[in-house]
């Protein structure tokens, strides 16, 4: 039910920021491809808040134990990989026509490059442990450490080195249109960790099932 | 403009990557359905 | 140390401990008074390693809860570590380093003073003066199993947990075991011991529990108790007679 | 204190196993003096291009023989049983971990402090002074923070020798490029005003993570 009504506002605040970036937005100076940065910012904003999400539920598994805490985390976990995957290669087709070369190791590509590679880890780890309470508690831990080492990556690259564009005085048109972008790509968000999270559930719940019948 | 071709691109892949991984998460939930009434059944039949 | 309020050594109360949603301990209740001595018989995978190493506080439990000397090991883990005593299949001793050397670094664990004294005392108990400076990897299983012993006893714990402690112990071994036990001027020493042995078990034991699947299936003083009665017990216990001797 | 104490002898413990065996210290620091020789094969160009390179070279080195290092901490605790041991002394975990990490941190600055003065020799650059071994000493820090967290968690884990290096290289990424540039500015003659923002980096991490370590390090290692 839940999934049902968040898909429905997905479907339609989809189609009202299509509209909102391709004709609404007006024209800037940077040309046709800077309507990439649309979708781009959201996908970075709601990866990282995908990533705040792991790392709140990871600590609620190591406080309350619930294993419902870990399904938590990892559907998260694997919605903001996704998403951090997206952004990455978005990024990178921008970068193409305005700088000249797919990849640059600018601050936040390399920041967000690091991210991802944390995540993938994550899930490497993951797949390394059977037993169930003690996946939950590793991944918890990576979950809290890898979202606590965000800022001081964030924060380590821009000293190092920087070409990344500046968000300046805005158009209030392209304000209201990041702004729809944003809140589409929330609710979506919301609608593939609400599926993650049930099937997880099931998962889970076929494990009992099997545990019950080894016995 | 040919840089059209990017935003193009840019949005192609988007809407590939969505729609490959909500494929992927049906696929996967259909699976687990169909394990669960499967095991559903056996134990009833066990009983 | 502090005396336990109501006077139980080891109090456990509906112990359970999962793994994979699968209980390795479900709904353990179980007293033992100071000074005595309690024997877990059981197949392997009943659980008793598993309630061996919650004892310990090495391991946490799912629910329930366990109290050593009246000290609760969810929130005086290390009091309770301090009282006690662990022997196993494993030897806890570092193989690069001397039995000596070895000794000495779980008496500084153990805070243990006048450490210098207690660690030639421990070793001659067990009788291995002679090889006190020799590194652990070229001893014998034997020879590490009694170092073994030495390592549990320095610090003077006033409860015993042997989890299998006769593998690879030889007959002269274990009686060294249950002789350095009793003496080592400890009065109101409780052990809890699992084994495999029924004979064994039975003769040392003041009670007795039997676990399988993680529940206790009996519990009973071993007074009174013959071996045959307690071979019967078993085999109804655990539903598949007596073949538990591997 | 006591706790601190107590560390310091389970770190006493580790340093004298290793003084028999010499199996960390050995391997570590021929596999850093191999790296070394093999970059030398690999960019072989003026002075200038050395110097600007040594730092790049130098950390590469350092992070790899940290995580050879790192790896053994607790593969030798494992092998002979005797996590268990230790977890039953009546200490807190907190502590387990503060000493299994000074003993890593021991050996880490004994290797480096052969291994800089041999790359001195080798690439010609001055990099034995005060603001580079104030950046050595603070990085190696960082690494052992958490390399000695992850390190644990590997071990339980069923492919034990891949699981540090992926998670390990990925969340010291910062720390590393920290140190690049600090050196590569100590090495290039700039003052302390200018290393010193990295430094203020370096060390942020350093205790960001230890103490995040120290209270999660319980949950890695309880069953």
């Amino acid at each position: 039910m839940k999934i049902k009504i968040l898909l429905g506002v997905s479907t339609v605040l989809m189609l009202v920021a299509l509209y909102m970036v391709f004709i609404f937005a007006p024209e800037t100076e940077s040309g046709v491809v800077q309507r990439i940065f649309y979708f781009h910012i959201p996908l970075a904003w709601i990866a990282f808040l995908a990533f705040f999400v792991v790392f709140v539920a990871s600590i609620m598994y190591l406080w309350k134990r619930d294993i419902k805490w870990d399904a938590f985390a990892s559907s998260s976990a694997e919605v903001g990989l996704v998403f951090t995957t997206l952004f990455l290669l978005t990024g990178s087709i921008w970068a193409k026509p305005e700088w000249g070369v797919w990849w640059t190791w600018d601050s936040r590509l390399t920041s967000s490059l690091i991210l991802w590679l944390i995540y993938i880890a994550y899930f490497i780890i993951r797949s390394y442990i059977s037993e169930e309470g003690q996946r939950a508690r590793f991944s918890s831990v990576i979950g809290i450490i890898g979202f606590i080492d965000v800022p001081i990556v964030v924060i380590t690259i821009f000293l190092w080195r920087t070409a990344h564009p500046r968000i300046e005085a805005m158009d209030p048109r392209v304000t209201a249109t990041l702004m729809v972008s944003i809140a589409t790509f929330t609710a979506l968000y919301f609608l593939l960790f609400a599926l993650r999270l049930a099937m997880k559930q099931d998962e889970d719940k076929l494990n009992r099932l099997k545990a019950f019948l080894r016995r | 403009m040919d840089n059209l071709g990017y935003l193009f691109a840019a949005f192609a892949v988007i809407w590939a990557g969505l729609f490959t991984y909500i494929l992927v998460l049906t696929q996967k939930q259909r699976q687990l359905r169909r394990d669960i009434d499967w095991l559903k059944e056996t134990l009833k039949k066990s009983e | 140390m502090k005396a336990a309020a109501n006077g139980l050594a080891i109090e456990v109360k509906n112990l359970t401990k999962f793994f994979d949603n699968h209980p390795a301990l479900d709904g353990i209740d179980l007293t033992v008074e100071p000074g005595k001595t309690l024997a877990i018989f059981g197949p392997n995978g009943a659980g008793k390693t598993t309630l061996i190493k919650i004892l310990a506080s090495i391991m946490k439990p799912s629910a329930g809860e366990v109290f050593i000397n009246g000290f609760d090991i969810k929130h005086n883990a290390e009091d309770v570590r301090s009282q006690i005593g662990v022997v196993s299949h494993q030897t806890f001793l570092y193989s690069n380093l001397t039995a000596y050397e070895n000794l000495l670094f779980y008496s500084r664990m153990y805070d243990v003073a006048d450490f210098k004294q207690r660690i030639y005392q421990v070793v001659s108990m067990v009788g291995m003066q002679l090889r006190m400076h020799d590194r652990i990897s070229t001893l014998s299983r034997g020879m590490q199993q009694r170092l073994s012993i030495a390592r549990c006893l320095i610090h003077k714990p006033s409860i015993i947990l042997l989890d299998e402690p006769e593998t690879g112990l030889d007959q002269q071994a274990i009686s060294m075991l249950w002789g350095a036990l009793k003496e080592d001027g400890v009065k109101k020493r409780t052990i809890v011991f699992t084994s495999h042995s029924l004979e064994r078990g039975l003769n040392a034991c003041d009670k007795l529990i039997i676990l399988n699947k993680g529940k206790i299936a009996h519990l009973q003083p071993s007074k009174g108790l013959d071996l045959a009665g307690l071979e019967k017990a078993y085999g109804i216990c655990t539903g598949a007679g007596n073949e538990n001797a591997e | 204190m006591k706790t601190l104490n107590k560390a310091l002898v389970i770190a006493w413990k580790d340093i004298l196993s290793e003084t028999r065996t010499k199996e960390i210290i050995s391997s570590v620091l021929v596999f850093s003096i191999l790296v070394i020789v093999i970059f030398n094969f690999a960019f072989s160009g003026s002075q200038q291009t050395m110097i600007s390179l040594a730092p790049g070279i130098l950390w590469v080195t350092f992070a790899f023989a940290g995580v050879l290092s790192l790896n053994r901490a607790f593969i030798q605790e494992k092998d002979d049983d005797c996590l268990e041991g230790l977890m039953m002394c009546p200490v807190g975990r907190e502590t387990i971990y503060l000493g299994k990490m000074l003993g890593s941190l021991f050996f880490m600055l004994f290797v480096e402090a052969i291994v800089l003065p041999v790359f001195a020799l080798l690439f010609n650059v001055n990099v034995i002074s005060l603001p580079l071994i104030a950046i050595t000493v603070l990085t190696t820090l960082g690494f052992v923070t958490i390399g000695t967290l992850f390190s644990a968690l590997a071990v339980n884990t069923k492919a034990r020798e891949m699981v540090l290096p992926i998670l390990f290289f990925p969340i010291v990424a910062p720390i590393i490029i920290s140190a690049v540039s600090a050196s590569g500015m100590a090495l290039g003659g700039e003052s302390w005003g200018s290393i010193s923002s990295w430094l203020g980096v370096i060390a942020a991490f350093d205790v960001i993570f230890l103490v995040v370590s120290y209270f999660v390090f319980s949950f890695v290692i309880e069953e």
